[in-house]
């Protein structure tokens, strides 16, 4: 029972941290209309940014606020220098001119900051296990990344419904050309979406960073997963995100850890062990592929 | 009188609270022009497109050619002969003219996995494209692309498209928009010879063209028919001259 | 049309003519990079009729590269353990017999793009491109962990499988191998590409509206395409193999798509020659940059980027001057 | 293929070589790993092999090097060896880390009448029928360390433990390893994916197996994290594993969380023998930095090259291969010889990780088995 209430715990803070990833992406592709896979290389920034930081200043708090500005500062550098101009662009052209974009980041931060990996050291207050009622010991860093993350959707939700800014997000959602026959300062609206898309990715990087390690190449396989996480949900749809994010998240931890048993009570342990883990990897994707065959705009997505 | 080519039952098709289809029956018969006219956003593109097939209607039945073609797909309709244009001209702007007509002839033929002969050498294709692009006015175009054509000859081009399906009847969705008055006057032409080729359910806002062509008038008005009659009857219908004529004058 | 004709006559002779003329000069391993450029090329010929011409954006084509491969790799393992690889329903043995093992895998890759394709075009847009993406890692993830073919290890066949009449470990007539399937499928290409079927299948991308109201459903159209798509990748797939005589999960993964993605783009989407331009274009920066520079992926990076943004018809299209040809 | 260099084996060479060196040289071509999260162990392969060749002065000068940075990825790794072996035109070559690579070149390179040196990389299809009398593993062979955890876990009397490995054929052949010398329970097998980074559903797993121990094999940057993310769980039960994921290019990363581990080695660096000794304090003089298991690994390969060079001519096969079998070299390990299918036949360590100063590192504790040769052997007919 603790463990799979353990277990639990793990897929929602994979879900959450899948979450930081696929609100930035979702917002940008619901906003402008751009996919961009260039995403993962944000995350990568700040995680490196929070890395570079840390160590100089001895301060891990230092090098957390440093993720989320060199995150946002790339992010907007990017979407003056090239984003915007891709806009108008098709698809294709879209992942293409992004794809470049991750060559030139990954290669570019490797010529910085070489290829080995880089470890982040969590201060006292953050690392070691704390007891949870019910007896369950959990590492107190994942309960943070649980709270960061509930706490950016709280706070995605205010600004959305509650700001001006939001209203203009729905806005540009809902009609492109509208907002700007309504007096908005689209290009800076859009830097400001993109910006706050790399924060949050940065912020992302930095906290996985924190318990992992900083690496080249660190953002590609979140980056898949950001995407599967926001096509389930339905592109453009934060709400999508967050359900989109905790699925996955729920799916890929309990899969993990219940397949291989569940399938022991059919066939022989150790072929189950096999054919369980095979299996579990593929699992999101599986789930994807059914919902998106079920529901080809995803299951809150507006447009198919 | 004949049988109709195209007969609607009681359509009905509603987006949320908004009813855009609101119990129209309405038939087409042989050989004659049927002009639907009515007010922006009366509902005229949505028929159109539950008649096309594009979209299903949320109640009613459509008889094309007594066969009740409610169950068959966008392709299928064009196959049996339901040719239509659409508001903004839509052609294949890389294509030529002639590769758009010969589009439409092997779509018309059923036949479009030929994968192996070329479709330039391939009379079956060649030969009915070059005549529906002389039928359509567009002699001597056949090697230009569809993009640069001009606006007038566009349309054309989708006409001569639309003949090369064999039609058994047309929907035309405001051919007349955007075009110029001299060409206004020629396509007016073009589409009553049309005719003599296959009845016409026209959409059309020019009443100039809607009035010199159509033999009978539907009035589309908030998704109802509010009238059908012949181009006199319809003039004198006074719940037309108040909600749409009226306006319009 | 007749330029662009000479420009593909032109590319596809300048790389015949690097091989022979490396060979001549006695550098095997230049005889290896044409060789290489030949097989991206054709993996990058095949996305291109999906992409190019059907305007189906694939994000998984890694899979058909993956699955041509793995078939590959899978009968010459068994060739050499004298293993059969089925013995239900029926029995299937290994072989090394080229003429024997590329049907197999085009007809593997052509199944799975069948399926795949099936499912991945009840979508449009980023839909599909993440579908495909997703599927493609699904088989990714599969060949990771599934340990009868080696796994993340990938799997090793010593010997490269032998062709009639020819020594396949000679890097000429290798070479010779991959070269003439590329033009056959190039030539494949040109012909489909102007038929009827080519016809719809340009229209449906350019116009899927239209198409459907002249009577063709887009969907059998595009799903055709996509299929033959996958077999002529999953070809390059085979070919791939055995110039390594090895395949391994790398070949499913989705820089591989990316990668075959970015031949198509460099050379020119929609352009008969441009994905054998782009693949020869790549293995060249690859080598002359990367020895230069450690960090050549940088600077392709950025000539990827000029592309997409100023010179959108590829490098074809800058030669010709036009953005991309139908 | 990024790093691409060409090194000399030493700068005096470089005016000789032209000439002089030529007849009797020997040319390597040397596969590695030298970026990407699996860069620190190719680093260490490469500096131990070129400080070999430097300690052997005029003799290591007659090794003409090519090195290539194979980027962890086979498909890399084999269009390298291609290179090397039509273009370089290399006699020998040796280098790779990881045995997916090393399965992906190998046969190939052998088949092509190359010898292949392994500096680390020995999966259990080349040394027992798919063995060749051109491929030398100088390290080990693949089970003997995770072989070695399971005999010590016996005898440390273990009873119920927990053991986990990626889910990869040196990962499946590392927990059978363990298996066959462990004599207590196995409470629970798990495999994790190949370069998985969180291992928060594992953790959770180990904390409610009941077990008294854990055995993990994770190379690399998967053994970092998990090292890492175990410290912070508070699960707290002790640790055995393959020297791998406590080899000093990685102790630094981990940090105290690996204090006390025990872990299984042929090498340490407090090994008392000369060569050792020449070897660490040459290591740290050239580099600064004490050297890890993948580093005196490639120094041996390279003491070996160069022993073998000095009894026979590349160019006669038959004897190179001898002289190679011979392996009358000063091995760091001290003791040190090939078995019938060329693995070698040593003893094989406990290691306790400790704190030296401000270092962490390795302390052997005890001999886990002797003269231990490997499972695979005796179906090496080649």
């Amino acid at each position: 029972m603790l463990l799979l209430a353990e277990q639990a715990l793990n897929g929602l803070q994979y879900g959450m941290m899948l979450f930081l990833m696929a609100a930035g992406l979702t917002l940008v592709f619901g906003v402008m209309g751009l996919i961009n896979l260039a995403h993962g290389s944000l995350y990568m920034i700040g995680a490196f940014a929070c890395a570079a930081v840390a160590a100089a200043t001895g301060s891990f708090w230092l090098g957390m606020a440093a993720s989320l500005a060199a995150a946002a500062a790339a992010g907007a550098v990017v979407e003056m220098a090239v984003i915007r101009r891709l806009y108008a662009r098709d698809h294709l052209d879209q992942v293409l001119a992004t794809f470049a974009l991750i060559l030139f980041f990954s290669e570019g931060t490797r010529w910085v900051f070489g290829s080995f990996p880089l470890y982040l050291t969590l201060p006292s207050a953050l690392s070691g296990a704390v007891t949870l009622p019910g007896g369950l010991q959990y590492p107190v860093f994942r309960l943070v990344i649980i709270a960061v993350g509930a706490a950016v959707a709280l706070g995605l939700w205010l600004l959305i419904t509650r700001t001006r800014l939001g209203i203009r997000i729905r806005a540009g959602e809902a009609d492109r050309e509208m907002i700007g026959a309504l007096g908005v300062d689209i290009a800076r609206l859009y830097t400001i979406v993109f910006a706050l898309g790399a924060a949050l990715a940065g912020l992302a990087g930095a906290l996985v960073g924190s318990i992992q390690s900083v690496q080249v190449g660190m953002g590609e396989p979140v980056l898949i997963l950001a995407f599967v996480v926001i096509v389930i949900g339905g592109i453009g749809s934060v709400k999508g995100a967050l359900v989109g994010a905790l699925l996955v998240g729920m799916t890929d931890t309990l899969g993990k850890a219940l397949l291989p048993g569940l399938l022991a009570t059919v066939m022989d342990p150790s072929s189950a062990n096999t054919i369980g883990s095979a299996l579990a990897s593929m699992m999101i994707y599986i789930l994807m592929a059914v919902i998106l065959i079920a529901r080809p705009q995803g299951l809150y997505g507006a447009r198919a | 009188m004949h049988e109709p080519i195209l007969e609607l039952t009681g359509l009905r098709k509603s987006f949320g609270a908004l009813v855009a289809t609101d119990d129209v029956s309405l038939t087409l018969r042989p050989g004659e022009i049927h002009a639907l006219i009515g007010p922006n956003g009366a509902g005229k593109s949505t028929l159109i497109r539950q008649i096309t097939g594009e979209i299903r209607p949320d109640q009613g039945s459509i008889r094309f050619e007594g066969q009740v073609i409610d169950g068959l797909d966008a392709a299928a309709r064009a196959r049996l002969g339901l040719a239509r244009s659409f508001q903004v001209s839509s052609v294949i702007p890389d294509f030529t003219v002639l590769q758009n007509v010969m589009l439409a002839v092997a779509g018309a033929s059923g036949n479009a996995f030929g994968l192996l002969r070329p479709a330039l050498s391939d009379h079956r294709l060649t030969e009915p494209a070059a005549f529906h692009i002389e039928q359509a006015g567009l002699s001597g175009r056949a090697g230009v692309k569809a993009a640069e054509l001009a606006h007038g000859e566009r349309r054309k081009l989708e006409i001569a498209m639309a003949l090369a399906l064999r039609p058994r009847a047309f929907l035309l969705d405001e051919p007349m928009a955007g075009m110029g008055l001299e060409g206004g006057r020629q396509l007016t032409a073009i589409l009553s010879d049309l005719r003599t080729e296959a009845p016409i359910l026209l959409v059309e806002h020019d009443m100039d063209a809607v009035f010199a062509l159509a033999d009978r008038i539907s009035v589309l008005v908030y998704g109802r028919i509010i009238a059908t009659g012949t181009v006199d009857e319809i003039r004198a219908n006074p719940e037309v001259r108040r909600s749409y004529l009226g306006e319009a004058a | 049309m007749r330029r662009d004709m000479t420009i593909n006559l032109v590319i596809f002779g300048l790389l015949v003519a690097t091989a022979i003329g490396a060979h001549l000069m006695g550098e095997g391993f230049t005889v290896t990079l044409a060789t290489k450029a030949a097989i991206f090329g054709l993996a990058g010929v095949g996305l291109n009729l999906a992409l190019g011409y059907g305007g189906l954006v694939s994000f998984g084509h890694a899979a058909f590269f993956g699955i041509g491969g793995y078939v590959t790799g899978i009968f010459a393992s068994h060739a050499a353990s004298g293993q059969p690889i089925l013995t239900l329903p029926f029995t299937l043995a290994g072989s090394n017999e080229m003429l024997g093992i590329w049907p197999m895998a085009m007809v593997a890759a052509g199944l799975a793009a069948l399926v795949i394709g099936a499912l991945s075009l009840r979508t449009t847009g980023v839909y599909f491109i993440m579908v495909t993406l997703a599927f493609a890692q699904m088989l990714f993830y599969f060949a990771i962990s599934w340990p009868r073919y080696g796994g993340e290890d990938g799997l090793s066949f010593y010997v490269r499988n032998t062709f009639p009449g020819l020594n396949t470990f000679d890097p000429i007539q290798y070479f010779a191998i991959c070269a003439t399937l590329l033009g056959l499928a190039l030539l494949f290409t040109a012909v489909v590409t102007q038929s009827r079927f080519g016809l719809a299948l340009q229209a449906a991308r350019q116009n899927s509206q239209r198409t459907v109201a002249v009577g063709i459903r887009p969907y059998g159209i595009r799903l055709t395409a996509f299929v033959l798509s996958g077999m002529i990748v999953g070809l390059a797939g085979a070919l791939y193999a055995d110039l390594n005589r090895f395949v391994s999960p790398a070949m499913l993964s989705w820089h591989m798509s990316g990668e075959i993605m970015v031949f198509v783009i460099l050379g020119g989407v929609g352009r008969l020659c441009g994905p054998v331009a782009g693949a020869a274009i790549f293995i060249l920066l690859e080598h002359l940059l990367g020895g230069v520079s450690d960090y050549w992926q940088a600077l392709l990076g950025l000539l990827l980027l000029a592309i997409v943004l100023f010179a959108p018809g590829g490098l074809i299209g800058i030669v010709t001057g036009s953005r991309r040809h139908a | 293929m990024n790093l691409k260099s060409v090194l000399m084996g030493g700068i005096a060479a470089l005016a000789l070589a032209v000439g002089a060196a030529e007849a009797e040289g020997v040319k390597v071509g040397m596969i590695t790993t030298l970026s990407g999260g699996g860069a620190g162990l190719g680093v260490d392969t490469r500096d131990g092999f070129l400080l070999a060749l430097k300690q052997a002065g005029d003799a290591g000068a007659a090794v003409e090097l090519v090195i290539e940075d194979d980027q962890q990825k086979p498909d890399i790794a084999v269009q390298i060896a291609d290179k090397m072996i039509q273009s370089d035109n290399v006699d020998v070559l040796t280098g790779i880390v990881w045995s997916n690579l090393a399965m992906a070149v190998v046969p190939a390179a052998v088949a092509q009448n190359r010898f292949y040196l392994s500096t680390n990389a020995a999966p259990s299809a080349l040394a027992g029928a798919g063995c060749h009398p051109k491929y030398f593993s100088v390290s080990y062979q693949n089970d003997n360390l995770h072989e070695a955890a399971g005999a010590y876990a016996s005898e440390a009397g273990i009873g119920k433990i927990f053991i986990m490995a990626p889910n990869y054929p040196a990962g499946q052949d590392s927990l059978a390893g363990f298996k066959r010398f462990f004599k207590g329970e196995v409470v629970n097998e798990v495999y994790t994916q190949v370069g998985q980074t969180d291992y928060a559903a594992e953790i959770a797993q180990i904390r409610a197996s009941g077990a008294d121990a854990v055995f993990f094999f994770l190379p690399g940057g998967m053994g970092i994290a998990f090292m890492k993310q175990y410290a912070e769980s508070g699960v707290g039960l002790p640790l055995v594993g393959p020297a791998f994921s406590f080899s000093q290019d990685i102790l630094p990363a981990v940090g105290d969380a690996a204090l006390g581990v025990k872990n299984t080695a042929q090498w340490s660096k407090d090994l008392d023998n000369a060569a050792n000794k020449a070897f660490v304090e040459g290591f740290q003089a050239e580099y600064g930095r004490l050297p890890s298991l993948y580093a005196a690994q490639a120094y041996d390969t390279a003491n070996l090259l160069l022993s073998a060079m000095a009894k026979a001519d590349v160019a006669d096969a038959d004897a190179f291969a001898g002289a190679l079998n011979a392996a009358e070299f000063d091995s760091v390990r001290g003791k040190f010889r090939f078995g019938p299918n060329r693995h070698p036949i040593q003893d094989i360590y406990i290691r306790e990780v400790v704190k030296e100063g401000d270092v962490l590192t390795n302390r052997i504790i005890g001999v886990a088995m002797t003269d231990r040769g490997d499972a695979y052997a005796d179906q090496c007919q080649n």
